[in-house]
C-alpha cells in the first residue's frame, strides 16, 4: 500500500468514524462533537499557516470573527439566507486575510506574531466600537427560525451535527489533498528553509501570501459556520484568547499533521468539560496537563504517535 | 467543588418531611408517589472564573441560601431542590455549552443564574434549542428588547433600561440638568448612554458630553479633561476589576471643586466604601438595586434575607467584614429561585415534559408584593416581555455609609413593550 | 561560442566596503568555469548577485541575452539557473526524496530516484536528510542542483567536506553534465579545479585579477603571488 | 479643559503607565534576549507581585509605608523564586525549545492564575500607598501683563504617581549599571551573544538561565508593587501587561534596553495622547494600528538589528 492510499484511507476512515459517532452518541456528546468539529475546522485553518508553512500568527481570531460577523450580520441585518450568508462570511475572511497578508508578510518571526496580534486587537476594538451594528461585547443572536437550509433546521441536533461534519470534512480533505500537491510541498519547504526554497525557483512570497489567505479563509469559514450552527455572534470570539486557542489546539494535537487539529480540540474540550465537573479549579488541571504535555509529548499527540509508531501519518 | 455544598442528604429529607407534614397544598400528596423523591434539578450557570468571578461568588452564596430556605420550607411541590453548578468562565461559548450540559447531561429541569450579558446572549440560543427554561439574573435589556426567545426570562431583577430611566427625574430635580456621562465603551455602557440621555432630555435636561472609556482600561485620569467645566452633574458607571481606580482617580481629578456626582453602584460593587482614596465620595449619590447598608426603615424581609445569605448590616460577609457583597444585584438570584418555585407550583410541574407549562405559569404572573420571597421590594412582571419591573433606590454617601434618600415608583421604570414572546411558539 | 552569462560593472557595497567592485565578466555556453581567490575575495557575493540572492549595488547581469538585473531570484532560477549553497542548505527534517522532489518541482518517482542515483544516494531516498553524514549532505545538495536540469549550475565550494573517493565521483558527475549545462564553480581544492575547469577566473579584493586557461593561471606570476603562492 | 493642560495631563498619566510598562517589558526582554524563549507567563509574575504585595502589606499595622516597603522588598523575591522553580522543572526539561516553552508557560499561566483565584479570591483589592497627596499643577499663558500662571480645573497629579515615575527611572538606571558594569551583567551579555562560546568559557549557562528567568519575573513583580497602590491587585491583571510588554520588546528591538524604554514610552503614551484629539476607543484602535505599521515598515524594531 502506498503512502497516498494509506492517507486517503485514513481520512475517509476518520470521516466514516465521525458519521458513526454522530449517529450513536448521546445528545450531549453529539452536541459537543458538533462544536468540536467546527472549532477543529478553525484549527485546521490555523495549522495550514503555522503547522505547514511555519508562520506563527497570534491574530487568527480576526479571521474567525470576520467569517462570523460577515455571515452573522448578513443574516441578522441583511436577512440573507444561510448559504449566501456563509458565502459572505467566507469572502469577508478572504478579503481581510489578503489585506493582512500583504502588510504582515513584510515581517518575519516575532515581528510577524506581533503584527498579526495587533491587527487582531484593532479588529476586536473595532467590533466593540461599531456596537450599534455588532452589539459590541454582548453580541447578538441569529433568529432561530432563519437558521435553516432548504427546510432542514440547523437547530436540530442531528442536522447540525452533519452540517458541522460537512464543514470539517471539506476543510480536512482540502488540506490533506493540498499537502500532497506540489503547492503544499513548497509550503513545507518554506517552513523548513525559506531561503533554500526561494533558491529552488519558488516565489516564496506568493506561496506565503496564498497560505495566509487559505488559512484565514478556512478559519473564517469555521467562524461563519459557528454563527449559523450555534446562533450567536459576539466580540469575545475576536479577543486574544481565541487567537491563542488554535495555537494551543494545534500544538497539543501535533503541528503539521492533518488530523492533529481535531485531536487537539477534542482533547482540550473534554479536558475542560471533565475537569470542571470535578472541581472549580479546573484551569489548574488544564495548566498541569499542558505542562505535562510539553514535558513528555512535545510533538503533540498525533506528532508523538507519528514519531514513535506510525511514521507515514500525513 | 462544582456542585455547591448543600444541606446533607439526611437533613434534606428531614426538612422535606417536615415541610410535607406542615404543608396543606394538595400537591404535597405527590410526595408519597414513587417519583417524588427525585429532586428538582436547577442548573446554575455560575461565573466562577473569568472576569465575572467576584459576582459569581456572591451569586453562588445567595443561591445556596435561597435553596436552603426553599428546602427548609418543604421544597417545590414537595420535592427537594438540588443545584447543579457549572462554571461558564464568564465566556459566551462555554456558557452555551453549559446550558446544553444542563439539558442533556445533568437532566436539569431549568437553567438559571447568569449575570453577564454576553454570556446570557450567547447561551440563550442553546436554551431555545434545548427547550429548557432559562432564568437569567443579568439586569441586561436583552430579554425585554426581544432579541432572545420564549425560553429565556428575567423575572428576578429589573433591567438596565428601567433602572436608568427611573433615575432621570431625581437627578434633574435635585442635582442638576447639565449632565456629563462617563461609561464603559461597550454594550452595557451604551445602554446607559442611550437610555439615560433620552430620559434626562424628557426631564428638560441635557447631556453635555458622552465620555466612553475603552474596555479593559486600567488608568482613567487622561479621559477626565473631556468633562466640560459647566457640568452640573457627573453621571458615572464602570464595571470590571478597575472600578476602584476609576472612582479614586475621579476624586483626585476634581480635588475640592467637583460637580454633583451621581453614579451607578456597579462602579463600586463588591468594593469597600472605606477603601483609601474614596473619602471624596461623601455627599455623592448612587443608584442601588438594593441598599447595601441596612436602612433605618429596614423591612423584616431584608433582615431575613441578610441573615439567610450571611451578610451583615454593612453589606459585607458576616465572617469577613472586608468581603463586601454584590448587594445591588445578588437579591435577583434569591427572588428568581422563589419565582421558579412559585411557577412550578402554579403549573403543577412534574418533570421536563411540563417545561412549557412552567413558562406559561411564569408568563401569567403580574404583581409580586414585597415579601420574604421578594426582599428587594415590590415588583410587576410583564409576561409578554419576560421582564420584571421593580422599585429602584437612590442613596447618598453620609459618614461613609450609603443612606437611602429616594425610592422610585414602579411606574418610573416602565416603558412600552418592545416585544411579545407569548406569540412565539415553543 | 555564444555567451550564456555576462556581468557589466557588477558591484556590491557593504557599509562602505566594496566587496565586489565593478566586475565585467562573461561566461560562454557549455563551459566549466572555475572562480578562485583567497577568502573574502568576493566570490560568493559575486555568484550571489548573479543568482539574485544578493541585490547588486551597481551594475548589470545579463543571462542569455536578457538583462535580468531587476528580476527576483526565483524568477532567475526558473529561467534556468541553479544554485547550491556554500553552507549545506538541505531540508534537514525531510526525506531525501522530498528534498529532490522539491528541487524537481514534481513528485515523479523515476526522476527523483534518477537524480539521487547520479550521486549514489538512491538507496537512501526515504531517509531523513539531516541524518546523513556531512559528505552525503553535500552530495544531496548537488543532486538537488542537478535535478533542476539548469542551463547554468552555480556550485559554491561543492567538494568541501567530501572524501577523496567522493571527489572522484563528483568530478565524473560534473564532466557528464558538461556540454548541456554550463557550470560556474567556486572551488578551493586546486586539484578539482585543474581537473575540471575549461577556464579560470581569479578574484582578489572584489576585482578580477586574472583570467585564462588552467595552464595560463598556473603560470601567472600575479596569481602565484596573490594566491597560489600561499598554498 | 484647554488643549495645553489636557495634553500635559495626558503626558503625565502616560508617563506613569510607561514607567511601569518599561520595567515589566525589561524583564521580558531580558528573558527573551538571553534565553531566546517567550515567557507567556510573564504577566502572571506581574500579577503575583501585586497579589503578594497585598498579602504582605494588608496585615501590617501602622503607617502604610512600612507595609509598602516590605512588599517592595519581598514580593519580587517571591515571584523570582517561583520563576526559578518554573525554569528548573519546566524550561530546562524541554531544553528551552521555543514551541515547547510557549505551551509550557501557557500551562504555568493557568496554574498561577487559578492558584491566585483560589488563595486570593476574585476581588480587586487595594494596597495603601505610602503617601498620596493631590498636587494641583499650574499652567502658563501669555496674558496682557506678560506671563501669567493659573491652576486649570482638574489639572493635577498625585505625589505617589510622581514617585512611581522617579522610582522606575532609578530602577532602570540600576539595571543599566548591573548589565554594563558588573560581572553578573557581563556573564548575562556573554550568554546572550553566544551560548556555545559562553559554555566554552566555563560560564554555568544553566545557572545563568535560572537567574535570568528569576530576575525577569522579579522585575515584573517590582513593577506591579509600584502600581498596585494606584491599581488594585486582581487575579486577571497579568493579561494586559503581558501583551503590552511583548509588544514593547518587539517594537523596541530585541535585546536593546534603550529600545525597550523608548518603546514603552511610545506605547504607554500614544493612546492617551491620541485620545486628546479623538474618542478614546477610536484612539486605541489607531494606536494599535500605528504600532503594527511601525513593525511592518521597520520589522527589526526601533533599535534592533535585523532579525534572522
Amino acid at each position: 500500500m502506498t503512502v497516498d492510499t494509506r492517507s486517503v484511507l485514513l481520512h475517509l476512515g476518520l470521516i466514516a468514524l465521525l458519521i458513526v459517532l454522530g449517529l450513536v452518541l448521546p445528545t450531549y456528546h453529539q452536541g459537543n462533537l458538533a462544536r468540536i468539529l467546527v472549532l477543529a475546522t478553525y484549527a485546521i485553518g490555523f495549522n495550514v499557516l503555522f503547522g505547514y508553512t511555519g508562520l506563527l500568527s497570534l491574530g487568527h481570531a480576526m479571521f474567525f470573527a470576520a467569517g462570523m460577523y460577515g455571515c452573522g450580520l448578513a443574516m441578522h441585518l441583511g436577512g440573507w439566507p444561510v448559504l449566501s450568508a456563509l458565502g459572505a462570511g467566507i469572502i469577508a475572511a478572504a478579503v481581510l486575510s489578503l489585506i493582512v497578508a500583504l502588510l504582515a508578510l513584510r515581517t518575519i518571526g516575532v515581528a510577524f506574531m506581533i503584527v498579526t496580534l495587533m491587527f487582531a486587537q484593532a479588529f476586536f476594538l473595532t467590533a466593540l466600537y461599531l456596537g450599534e451594528w455588532t452589539g459590541g461585547d454582548e453580541g447578538f443572536v441569529i433568529a432561530q427560525a432563519s437558521r435553516q437550509i432548504a427546510g432542514f433546521a440547523l437547530t436540530d441536533p442531528l442536522t447540525r451535527f452533519f452540517a458541522a461534519l460537512a464543514v470539517f470534512s471539506v476543510a480536512l480533505l482540502i488540506t490533506a489533498r493540498m499537502m500532497h500537491l506540489p503547492f503544499g510541498r513548497v509550503l513545507i519547504g518554506v517552513r523548513e528553509n525559506e531561503e533554500r526554497t526561494r533558491m529552488l525557483g519558488y516565489d516564496t512570497f506568493r506561496h506565503k501570501l496564498l497560505a495566509v489567505i487559505i488559512s484565514g479563509t478556512i478559519s473564517g469559514g469555521a467562524g461563519a459556520a459557528y454563527a449559523v450552527l450555534f446562533g450567536y455572534v459576539g466580540a469575545t470570539f475576536a479577543s486574544v484568547q481565541y487567537s491563542i486557542f488554535p495555537l494551543l489546539w494545534v500544538l497539543l494535537g501535533g503541528m503539521g499533521t492533518t488530523i492533529g487539529p481535531l485531536i487537539g480540540v477534542a482533547f482540550m474540550f473534554y479536558l475542560i468539560d471533565y475537569a470542571s465537573g470535578l472541581t472549580n479549579a479546573y484551569l489548574l488541571i488544564v495548566g498541569a496537563a499542558l505542562v505535562l504535555l510539553t514535558l513528555f509529548a512535545r510533538a503533540g499527540i498525533v506528532g508523538e504517535i507519528r514519531k514513535r509508531w506510525v511514521p507515514w501519518l500525513p | 467543588m462544582s456542585k455547591l455544598p448543600k444541606t446533607s442528604r439526611r437533613s434534606l429529607i428531614k426538612s422535606v418531611g417536615a415541610g410535607a407534614l406542615l404543608a396543606s397544598s394538595p400537591l404535597v400528596g405527590r410526595f408519597a408517589s414513587a417519583q417524588s423523591g427525585a429532586p428538582i434539578k436547577i442548573g446554575f450557570q455560575q461565573h466562577s472564573t473569568g472576569i465575572g468571578a467576584a459576582y459569581g461568588r456572591w451569586y453562588g452564596r445567595t443561591t445556596e441560601a435561597a435553596v436552603k430556605a426553599i428546602n427548609d420550607a418543604g421544597g417545590i411541590n414537595g420535592r427537594p431542590v438540588e443545584i447543579v453548578a457549572e462554571d461558564d468562565g464568564t465566556d459566551p461559548k462555554r456558557g452555551a455549552e453549559v446550558v446544553e450540559k444542563f439539558a442533556n447531561q445533568h437532566n436539569c429541569d431549568v437553567a438559571f443564574g447568569t449575570l453577564f450579558s454576553h454570556v446570557v446572549i450567547g447561551s440563550a440560543p442553546s436554551a431555545g434549542e434545548q427547550k429548557i427554561p432559562y432564568f437569567v439574573v443579568s439586569e441586561g435589556h436583552h430579554v425585554a428588547s426581544g432579541g432572545l426567545n420564549r425560553y429565556t426570562l428575567q423575572p428576578g431583577i429589573t433591567d438596565v433600561k428601567s433602572q436608568v430611566q427611573a433615575m432621570a427625574p431625581y437627578v434633574a430635580d435635585n442635582l442638576g440638568k447639565k449632565v456629563t456621562m462617563i461609561f464603559p465603551d461597550f454594550a452595557f455602557g451604551h445602554d446607559h448612554r442611550d437610555f439615560f440621555t433620552a430620559a434626562i432630555e424628557a426631564q428638560g435636561g441635557e447631556v453635555l458630553e458622552h465620555i466612553a472609556v475603552p474596555p479593559s482600561e486600567t488608568s482613567f485620569t487622561k479621559y477626565f479633561p473631556k468633562i466640560p467645566r459647566d457640568t452640573e452633574v457627573l453621571y458615572h458607571v464602570m464595571v470590571g476589576p478597575a472600578v476602584l481606580t476609576f472612582v479614586k482617580e475621579l476624586g483626585e481629578f476634581f480635588g475640592p471643586s467637583s460637580p454633583a456626582i451621581f453614579g451607578f453602584i456597579d462602579s463600586l460593587e463588591a468594593v469597600d466604601l472605606a477603601s483609601p482614596g474614596l473619602e471624596f465620595l461623601e455627599g455623592t449619590y448612587f443608584w442601588e438595586g438594593n441598599p447595601r447598608y441596612a436602612q433605618a426603615d429596614q423591612t423584616s424581609h431584608d433582615k431575613n434575607f441578610r441573615a439567610a445569605v450571611g451578610v451583615d448590616e454593612n453589606g459585607a460577609s458576616v465572617s469577613d467584614p472586608k468581603d463586601v457583597s454584590t448587594y445591588a444585584h445578588m437579591f435577583g438570584c434569591w427572588e428568581t429561585l422563589h419565582i421558579i418555585k412559585a411557577g412550578m407550583e402554579a403549573s403543577g410541574y412534574q418533570g421536563p415534559a411540563d417545561r412549557q407549562k412552567l413558562i406559561e405559569a411564569v408568563e401569567a404572573m403580574t404583581d409580586m408584593p414585597e415579601s420574604d420571597a421578594h426582599p428587594q421590594g415590590p415588583k410587576v412582571f410583564n409576561g409578554k416581555t419576560h421582564q420584571v419591573f421593580g422599585v429602584q433606590y437612590i442613596s447618598r454617601v453620609e459618614n461613609g455609609r450609603l443612606v437611602k434618600v429616594h425610592t422610585t415608583s414602579i411606574e418610573d421604570t416602565l416603558y412600552p413593550d418592545e416585544t411579545d414572546y407569548t406569540t412565539q411558539s415553543f | 561560442m555564444s555567451l550564456l552569462l555576462e556581468t557589466k560593472g557588477l558591484t556590491r557595497i557593504y557599509g562602505g566596503l566594496r566587496a565586489v567592485d565593478g566586475v565585467d565578466y562573461t561566461l560562454a555556453k557549455g563551459e566549466i568555469h572555475a572562480l578562485i581567490g583567497p577568502n573574502g575575495a568576493g566570490k560568493s557575493t559575486f555568484v550571489g548577485m548573479v543568482s539574485g540572492r544578493i541585490p547588486a549595488s551597481e551594475g548589470e547581469v545579463w543571462f542569455e541575452g536578457q538583462n535580468i538585473t531587476a528580476l527576483p531570484a526565483h524568477t532567475r532560477i526558473r529561467q534556468g539557473m541553479a544554485y547550491t549553497f556554500q553552507i549545506t542548505a538541505i531540508y534537514a527534517r525531510l526525506s531525501l526524496f522530498d528534498n529532490v522532489a522539491l528541487a524537481l518541482g514534481r513528485q515523479d518517482r523515476t526522476d527523483v530516484l534518477g537524480a539521487l542515483d547520479r550521486v549514489g544516494l538512491a538507496d537512501r531516498a526515504m531517509q531523513t536528510a539531516g541524518d546523513l553524514a556531512y559528505g552525503h549532505q553535500r552530495l544531496l545538495e548537488i543532486a538537488m542542483g542537478v535535478a533542476q536540469a539548469p542551463r547554468l549550475l552555480i556550485l559554491d565550494e561543492p567538494t568541501q567536506g567530501l572524501a577523496e573517493s567522493e571527489i572522484e565521483g563528483f568530478n565524473t558527475l560534473i564532466r557528464s553534465l558538461a556540454g548541456d549545462t554550463t557550470i560556474l564553480l567556486i572551488e578551493h581544492n586546486m586539484q578539482v579545479v585543474m581537473a575540471l575547469a575549461d577556464e579560470i577566473t581569479v578574484l582578489d579584493a572584489g576585482k578580477i585579477l586574472a583570467r585564462g586557461t588552467p595552464q595560463d593561471i598556473h603560470a601567472n606570476a600575479d596569481v602565484q603571488n596573490a594566491y597560489l603562492g600561499t598554498g | 479643559m484647554d488643549f495645553g493642560p489636557h495634553l500635559l495631563l495626558a503626558i503625565l498619566e502616560g508617563a506613569v503607565g510607561a514607567a511601569v510598562l518599561a520595567l515589566t517589558a525589561l524583564g521580558l526582554s531580558l528573558v527573551f534576549g538571553v534565553m531566546r524563549v517567550v515567557n507567556v507567563a510573564h504577566g502572571e509574575f506581574f500579577m503575583l507581585g501585586a497579589v503578594v504585595a497585598w498579602f504582605i502589606a494588608s496585615p501590617i499595622a501602622g503607617h502604610p509605608a512600612i507595609g509598602f516597603v516590605a512588599a517592595l522588598a519581598l514580593a519580587p523575591l517571591v515571584a523570582g523564586a517561583i520563576a526559578v522553580v518554573v525554569d528548573r522543572f519546566v524550561l530546562k526539561e524541554v531544553e528551552y525549545d521555543p514551541e515547547a516553552t510557549i505551551v509550557g508557560t501557557i500551562g504555568v499561566l493557568y496554574i498561577i492564575q487559578q492558584s491566585a483565584l483560589m488563595i486570593y479570591g476574585p476581588e480587586a483589592r487595594p494596597v495603601e500607598p505610602p503617601f498620596n497627596h493631590r498636587i494641583a499643577l499650574p499652567w502658563f499663558e501669555w496674558g496682557e501683563t506678560g506671563l501669567e500662571f493659573y491652576y486649570p480645573w482638574g489639572l493635577s497629579t498625585t505625589s505617589y504617581k510622581l514617585f512611581v515615575i522617579v522610582a522606575a527611572i532609578g530602577i532602570l538606571l540600576a539595571f543599566w549599571v548591573i548589565m554594563s558594569r558588573t560581572r553578573l551583567g557581563l556573564i548575562m551579555r556573554a550568554t546572550q551573544l553566544d551560548r556555545e562560546t559562553a559554555l566554552a568559557f566555563g560560564i554555568p549557562v544553566q545557572r545563568v538561565y535560572s537567574i535570568v528567568f528569576g530576575f525577569g519575573a522579579a522585575l515584573a513583580a517590582l513593577a506591579a508593587v509600584l502600581i498596585v497602590p494606584i491599581q488594585q491587585a486582581h487575579y486577571l491583571m497579568g493579561h494586559d501587561p503581558l501583551l503590552l510588554s511583548f509588544i514593547v520588546v518587539i517594537i523596541g528591538g530585541l535585546g536593546s534596553v534603550r529600545g525597550t524604554v523608548v518603546a514603552a514610552l511610545l506605547i504607554g503614551m500614544s493612546d492617551g495622547i491620541i485620545s486628546v484629539f479623538l474618542s478614546p476607543t477610536l484612539s486605541k484602535i489607531l494606536a494599535t494600528l500605528l504600532v503594527a505599521l511601525v513593525l511592518v515598515f521597520r520589522p527589526q524594531g526601533l533599535y534592533g538589528k535585523k532579525m534572522a
